[in-house]
């Protein structure tokens, strides 16, 4: 009973960390129809600005820090969607030609995003140690809870903001059909690019948290990226509710596997997604 | 029936082709050493992006599962070259990647798009997962040594791999498979109607582009003394020949082939000359050619030629 | 109010429309009739800048609008609904009109308007909760209209509303139409109820091919053997 | 025995009834006409005949035999081809090769290169495509195209071809010529469904016509049992409201 | 000179496992790819092709225009070259552990005047390119190195598997590779044949010393049982492999050996299987990432075993400095120490104008890389020659005083146990100690380590 208690309590808090590093994917696929392959890197910034800033001498706090690293990463996203993705989808024939050259756009991002910290920052594992410790009374670590509460902020905050603000709405619409979207009066491109912003914002966010969490080095990213992509697919591509439940089934699928073959927890990870992907191709969530 | 098709530009084309051939087949005997590697290293990305290019190029389905395919020829050769001939080693590769790819084509070939890619994706990433496990459990340990082969002797070897795999684009391209492929990449369900067995045209040209990958991996593997999953399944592999092909220009046969080629030679000069900055400028290039040359350096190529011949430029 | 000179487009390199001109007075009724494929849904789009004009000019209240985007158009007082209501069917109904009144102009008012456009389909308003893909073809169809009033547009242009309707509600839908119209929106109708239509409307052009074949007013053409015959087969 | 025979043929969308219950044939040499309302289920129809879709329930007998079952290119390969309500030509091909498609792989027995570019050119004869045939299908216009994809139907060798709005879009003269491309069709022994907006020349050329409204068959008869069927003229040509 | 020149059928790669190659079989590839080409031309090319083959294969190895006896070169640089992780998951090493000794020993010898070859002193030149940590690269990049480049001296590659890879590679090209970056049993069986005589290695690892050690240790602490975690990669095999040998014939029980893979999120299961299990020990054969997460958990759930040895980069100051000092207490795969001796606190410093920061200066290999060069260098210069056969002769039985030994020489082309600083370390106070029984010993064991808080207060890290 313990062992199932254990399971189901570190597998949803894994699960968190696992629905943290991916709700930007979704976002980003969702409306935007980018793969994102360098998504894990903007995580790496996140997580390596963070430990900048830890470091310095204003010694800031993660969390606090997440107010700086959250607009950085948006900025930078934006940037990104209204020269490099924008100029590829005004030269794209079709949404799959599209797909398929932002994928491989982004792959080109991942040697530059990850090869610019590694001069800035070097090759070395860093961490930043912050609330190492547990939860009084119960073995549940701190960190890591934080961190399922800041991901579970993050998706009540986005909900709200999808279900009640002007712009949220317009990302909703635009999801759904962004050719009448447009009709509304919504444009497009610019829906399109603070929507990237926010997905990549969520993996400065997410990096932010796991620099306290797991060692951080500039060749992290792709790792990351992989889990956000088994997740998302998991959940249904761009669904961010998708996203949460998708690293929850990760999240307790890995720990059922650690426990009695760690091994093989990876295996684990590609078989569930390949499973789910040939029996339901839409993900839990889809449609 | 091609015969009338023979142009005095194709006459030439093919005289240059195979002036080309007998160059590369004389080389070793005129030049020894690194340019040998470096050219049989050239000749495995021709024939990962042309065997990417046969199945991927008509069909615009995206696949990632080429380090899948290559690591299990790499596998097959750390295994039996030695026990057995090396003929029959490439052979045995390409064979059994053919039958992986057969099943891994009957499985996911009905997913499109993105799904595809991701799905090749994580086939790649869960074959390096269990081989590797495989190996702790059974071997005890992670990798193994491979029985080697002469510089000269892999070189050889790829070359006629390379010619099989052009040939056989070729063929496939000129017959109507390639045209059955090409209607499924245009128009999947129109294809279906006109009476082309869509699955089986996929299934099978999708492993025919697994066999030389399998064969290619071979080679290499009898290059590398130890090998293990990790170095086997680089998922380098996987997106290297894609980006090639996008580099040289998916219109022709020859885009991969230049493209593979001027990939691997920039990037080695990059990579002695730059060594701290390589994969940042690698990057750059990369994303350039992706946003400014969206067919590639044959497309380029093509239009600066259109522009000087009477500034018509190909039609964009 | 519309003025269309010149117009050619089409979709990649196959052109669709060609040398098309067309007006729209302010505070008429335009219909524009055709077989399926002519070009009158392309005709629509380029207007409202879904899709890009590739010779000709399209001048809106006095501005050329063929080299804006779709957003800005609207922003105009141009209201398109599309073909197939091309509703947001995972958004409520009350979202659907809101996003009607996405243009900052009218975005503040949504509300007043809200209610205007509540009065125009009651049905509407006992829904306004539910999801819109849970709605009949026929409000579908209504709230689509809504949807499009929400921008207080000076000319609507709609694409087919009577498309898959029950005869009843078609009926009702014209009756919209009328009363819309005599609120003083401009329209441009697109239909292949073409009885209908040319009972409702001032004037029609007849689209054949990507040209205009035929224009006039509804009476005359009702009265025309070419319209009978390729629409009637009478 | 009919050519082609449907039995109860429904298929629901997500809880609609596209085609419901719809019985209906058609023999050698005939020329069945299937009109209606927009979104009344006639492109369904067509799909669930040539495979794109299941019924569920019920049953399509070709010839005697049920191919319920089969997989769309072996329902082409049977001999029955298909042309689409939005064209499905295969854009960046040359017309020729578009052709050879049908004539190389729709005919259920080994053709050579030779003869299928033999039989595409015939087919590209018979609809007037022949001075474009090496252009790519993409740069024809929308009635060319449609054209292309009746060519390529025929260079199948069917003996029954479901034709999906040929006319759509096509100027009164041009109406004519497919007229009388379709009734060649007839000649040469092709028995012909057609799903046509344009009724003068549905009523014109058909021999038989069947009215979908809402999924279900409304009305079956000669095109004047069709034309004199009062609930034709509500459903389909719209209220009669007078001025 | 060559050993392939005296039997030509081994062609090239003479080493592990090569086969020579028949021209029957040649005959059938050429006769292949001519009836693919479908022209004769091109069979009679690969059919002279193969010819060649037979003559001679062996490329221009670097003592070639070197005659024999102590004549000076003609050449006026002396070149090293290696295919570096400079980028990519390995890169670490190459930043902290590596590549600074080499830059270090490069900058030493240039402000001497250069190598000394046979009375003429020769100015050195460092020739590194990026291997991206990509094996397939690597050996690229060696190839060019050796056969275009053709370097004078050749690092050798980082990591296990390239070494096995490049050992091979640089024996077939009739160079000489000294390695410290990796090792393991694997290589020393294919030397312990004779089949890579120009292989030399002298970084200490599992079983040569380093578990053994350990043992003895683990024996005078009176430590009973160990638990072990390791990585589902060549390092982590090796040791828990060689752990299984030498612990129970130490009379330490091993309670359970967990393998990880790469990339694992949650360890919390397995250090709660330890605290059941409560073993005196956990060794923890892992890399930086996956230790920093199974330290991290073990503090999260307060368990504190009376000894932890962390795996590689456990023995780095950034790794230290991550727990802010409460790792006081583990105890690290290495070791040296700058208190051992004057000559180990000097090139600490030199270490540290290299790289910049104190936090990045490893104590498992830096010094043995210093030494490395150190003898090597000596070795080369005793040989008066750039033939890498005779070089190798010297490095097999030469005995030279280095930075890290007043005696340092070869057993059997591995660096003798008796010259290395040390084996084991364990961090004090933020300082690492070598801990190894005897002589070598430069502080008391802490045993049982201190508990995590503790540590943590009492620390005078050098992060504060």
């Amino acid at each position: 009973m313990v062992v199932i208690r254990d399971i189901i309590i570190t597998g949803l808090l894994l699960g968190g960390i696992f629905a943290l590093v991916s709700v930007g994917l979704s976002l980003q696929y969702g409306v935007g129809r980018v793969m994102n392959v360098a998504h894990g890197e903007f995580i790496m910034i996140g997580s390596f600005v963070t430990f900048w800033l830890f470091g310095s001498t204003i010694h800031l706090d993660p969390l606090v820090s997440i107010l700086i690293t959250a607009p950085l990463t948006f900025v930078i996203g934006w940037i990104l969607h209204a020269t490099l993705f924008r100029r590829l989808m005004d030269t794209s024939p079709t949404l799959d030609v599209f797909e398929g050259k932002s994928m491989l756009a982004s792959f080109g991002l991942l040697y530059v995003v990850q090869n610019i910290a590694r001069i800035i920052w070097g090759s070395q594992n860093y961490q930043v140690m912050y609330l190492n410790r547990t939860v009084t009374g119960a073995q549940i670590p701190l960190n890591r809870l934080v961190a399922l509460g800041v991901v579970i902020v993050i998706g009540v905050v986005f909900y709200i903001f999808l279900a009640r603000t002007r712009m949220g709405k317009a990302i909703r619409a635009s999801s759904q059909d962004p050719t009448t979207a447009g009709l509304m009066g919504v444009n497009i491109n610019s829906v399109l690019a603070v929507c990237f912003g926010l997905g990549v914002a969520m993996a400065g966010i997410a990096g932010s948290l796991l620099s306290t969490l797991y060692a951080i080095q500039t060749s992290m990213g792709l790792q990351y990226t992989v889990i956000a992509m088994i997740v998302v697919v998991l959940g249904g591509l761009g669904s961010v509710s998708g996203a949460m439940i998708g690293g929850v089934v990760l999240g307790i699928v890995s720990q059922i596997v650690t426990y009695f073959q760690p091994t093989w927890t990876l295996i684990a990870y590609y078989l569930v997604f390949i499973l789910l992907l040939l029996v339901r191709p839409k993900g839990i969530m889809g449609k | 029936m091609n015969i009338k098709r023979l142009t005095p530009a194709r006459w030439a084309a093919s005289g240059l082709l195979l002036v080309v051939f007998i160059v590369l087949s004389l080389l070793p005997t005129l030049t020894q050493g690194y340019l040998v590697t470096l050219l049989t290293d050239i000749l495995r990305y021709v024939v990962l992006t042309v065997g990417w290019m046969i199945f991927s190029g008509p069909t615009n389905y995206m696949s990632l599962a080429t380090a899948a395919f290559y690591g299990v020829g790499f596998y097959i050769a750390a295994v039996f070259n030695g026990p057995l001939p090396f003929v029959a080693v490439i052979i045995i590769a390409g064979a059994v990647s053919f039958v992986m790819a057969l099943v891994v084509g009957a499985l996911t070939l009905r997913l499109r798009g993105v799904y595809f890619a991701i799905f090749t994706f994580a086939l790649t990433l869960m074959v390096t997962s269990v081989v590797l496990e495989v190996e702790r459990v059974v071997t005890g340990t992670r990798g193994r040594f491979v029985v080697t082969e002469s510089t000269q002797t892999a070189y050889y070897a790829m070359l006629i791999v390379t010619i099989v795999t052009l040939v056989m684009a070729v063929l496939i391209r000129r017959s109507r498979y390639g045209l059955a492929l090409q209607s499924i990449g245009q128009y999947e369900e129109a294809a279906a109607h006109s009476g082309i067995n869509v699955v089986l045209t996929k299934v099978m040209v999708f492993a025919a582009s697994a066999f030389v990958m399998g064969m290619a991996g071979a080679i290499i593997a009898t290059r590398r003394t130890y090998i293990d999953p990790g170095i086997a399944f680089s998922l380098n592999t996987s997106f290297w020949p894609v980006l090639m092909a996008l580099f040289g220009g998916m219109g022709n046969l020859v885009g991969p082939v230049i493209g593979a080629a001027v990939f691997t030679y920039l990037g080695e000069l990059l990579l002695t000359r730059f060594p701290d900055l390589y994969m940042l400028i690698f990057g750059v290039v990369l994303i350039l050619a992706i946003a400014f040359m969206p067919r590639g350096i044959v497309g380029l190529a093509e239009q600066v030629w259109g522009k000087i011949r009477g500034g018509r430029g190909a039609p964009a | 109010m519309l003025e269309i000179e010149g117009l050619s487009t089409g979709y990649g390199r196959v052109q669709v429309l060609w040398d098309l001109c067309l007006k729209v007075e302010e505070g008429e009724f335009v219909a524009l009739v055709g077989a399926n494929g002519a070009g009158k849904t392309t005709l629509l789009k380029t207007i409202s800048g879904v899709i890009k004009p590739w010779s000709g000019s399209i001048t809106f209240l006095g501005k050329r609008i063929d080299t804006l985007h779709a957003n800005d158009i609207v922003d105009l007082g141009l209201s398109h609904i599309p073909e197939g209501r091309k509703l947001f069917t995972d958004m409520s109904i009350k979202e659907n009109l809101e996003m009607g009144a996405y243009p900052k102009r009218t975005w503040k008012e949504r509300r007043e308007t809200m209610k205007w456009v509540f009065s125009l389909f009651p049905r509407l308003e006992e829904r306004a909760g539910q999801l819109a893909r849970t709605l009949s073809g026929g409000e579908q169809q209504m709230l689509a209209m809504g949807r499009g009033l929400m921008s207080k547009p000076r000319l609507v242009i709609i694409d087919e509303p009577s498309n898959g309707l029950a005869p009843r509600v078609v009926s009702e839908v014209f009756d919209i139409l009328g009363s819309l119209h005599k609120e003083g929106i401009t329209i441009l109708l697109v239909e292949q109820n073409v009885r209908q239509t040319l009972a409702t409307a001032d004037r029609a052009y007849v689209l054949e091919n990507g040209r205009i074949a035929l224009q006039g007013s509804c009476t005359f053409l009702r009265e025309s053997d070419h319209v009978r015959k390729a629409y009637l087969g009478l | 025995m009919h050519l082609l025979e449907g039995e109860g043929v429904t298929r629901y969308f997500g809880g609609l009834a596209a085609v419901s219950d719809v019985d209906f044939y058609v023999d050698q040499g005939e020329i069945l006409g299937l009109i209606g309302p927009n979104g009344a289920g006639k492109t369904t129809l067509f799909n669930l005949i040539s495979a794109a879709l299941k019924p569920k329930p019920g049953r399509i007998i070709f010839k005697g035999r049920d191919i319920t079952p089969l997989p769309a290119y072996k329902i082409c390969r049977l001999g029955i081809a298909r042309t689409f309500q939005t064209v499905k030509i295969f854009a960046d091909v040359p017309v020729i090769r578009n052709v050879m498609v049908g004539a190389l792989f729709g005919t259920g027995h080994y053709v050579s290169s030779a003869q299928a570019r033999k039989k595409a050119e015939e087919a590209l004869e018979f609809v007037d495509l022949t001075p474009l045939k090496d252009i790519p299908a993409g740069d024809l216009t929308l009635a060319q195209q449609k054209r292309l994809e009746m060519a390529r139907a025929i260079a199948s060798e069917p003996e029954l071809l479901l034709l999906d709005e040929l006319m759509a879009g096509l100027t009164p003269t041009e109406v004519t010529e497919a007229m009388s491309d379709v009734a060649q069709l007839r000649s040469r022994g092709i028995t012909v469904i057609m799903i046509e907006h344009v009724m003068q020349a549905i009523m014109k050329i058909s021999d038989r016509i069947i009215v979908l409204d809402y999924g279900k068959k409304i009305a079956e008869g000669t095109p004047e049992e069709v034309a004199a069927n009062p609930q034709v003229i509500e459903v389909y040509l719209g209220e009669e409201c007078d001025a | 000179m060559m050993q392939d020149e005296q039997d030509p059928k081994t062609t090239e790669e003479s080493s592990i496992a090569s086969r020579p190659v028949s021209r029957r079989q040649f005959l059938k590839y050429a006769g292949l790819a001519g009836a693919a080409i479908g022209a004769s031309g091109a069979l009679g090319g690969i059919l002279s092709a193969c010819g060649g083959e037979e003559e001679t294969t062996t490329t221009a190895a670097p003592g070639t225009t070197v005659a024999a006896g102590p004549t000076p070169p003609a050449q006026d640089k002396f070149v090293i070259g290696g295919a570096r992780p400079i980028s990519g998951m390995y890169a670490m090493f190459e930043q902290a552990h590596f590549g600074p000794a080499y830059k270090i020993w490069v900058d030493d010898m240039n402000a001497a005047g250069g190598i000394n070859i046979a009375g003429k002193k020769l100015p050195v030149e460092l020739k590194v390119y990026d291997d991206q940590s990509d094996l397939d690269t690597c050996m690229r990049l060696m190839t060019k190195l050796m056969e275009e480049d053709k370097v004078d001296w050749l690092l050798g590659p980082q990591s296990t598997a390239f070494l096995f890879a490049g050992a091979g590679l640089a024996q077939s090209r009739g160079y000489v590779l000294c390695s410290a970056e990796g090792g393991a049993t694997t290589l020393e069986a294919e030397m312990a044949k004779g089949s890579l005589p120009l292989f030399f290695q002298f970084l200490n690892y599992s079983n040569h010393y380093q578990l053994p050690v350990f043992a003895e240790i683990m024996q005078e602490l009176g430590a009973k049982t160990v638990s072990i975690v390791y990585l589902e990669d060549l390092h982590g095999i090796e040791y828990s492999s060689q752990a299984q040998l030498f612990f129970p014939s130490a009379g330490i029980e091993i309670l359970s050996s967990t393998s990880i893979p790469f990339g694992i999120k949650d360890v919390s299961s397995i250090v709660k299987k330890w605290q059941g299990e409560n073993p005196d020990v956990v060794c923890g054969f892992v890399y930086p990432e996956q230790y920093i997460l199974v330290l991290q958990t073990m503090i999260q759930l307060d368990y504190n075993p009376k000894a932890y040895l962390a795996g590689p980069g456990g023995s780095t100051e950034v790794v230290y400095n991550v727990f802010q000092g409460a790792a006081d207490g583990i105890m690290f795969e290495g070791a040296w120490s700058p208190k051992q001796s004057p000559a180990a606190q000097a090139y600490y410093e030199k270490f540290i104008a290299k790289v910049g920061d104190k936090a990045n200066v490893d104590f498992w290999g830096p010094l043995i890389y210093g030494a490395e060069l150190e003898f090597i260098q000596k070795c080369i210069e005793k040989a008066a020659t750039l033939d890498h056969q005779k070089i190798a002769e010297v490095l097999r039985t030469a005995h030279f005083p280095t930075i890290m030994s007043d005696d340092m020489f070869m057993t059997a082309q591995i660096l003798d146990r008796s010259c290395y600083a040390g084996q084991i370390g364990q961090w004090q106070n933020g300082y690492p100690q070598v801990i190894d029984p005897g002589a070598k010993r430069t502080a008391e064991i802490w045993y049982p380590k201190p508990t995590w808080k503790e540590a943590a207060k009492s620390s005078t890290s050098s992060t504060t």
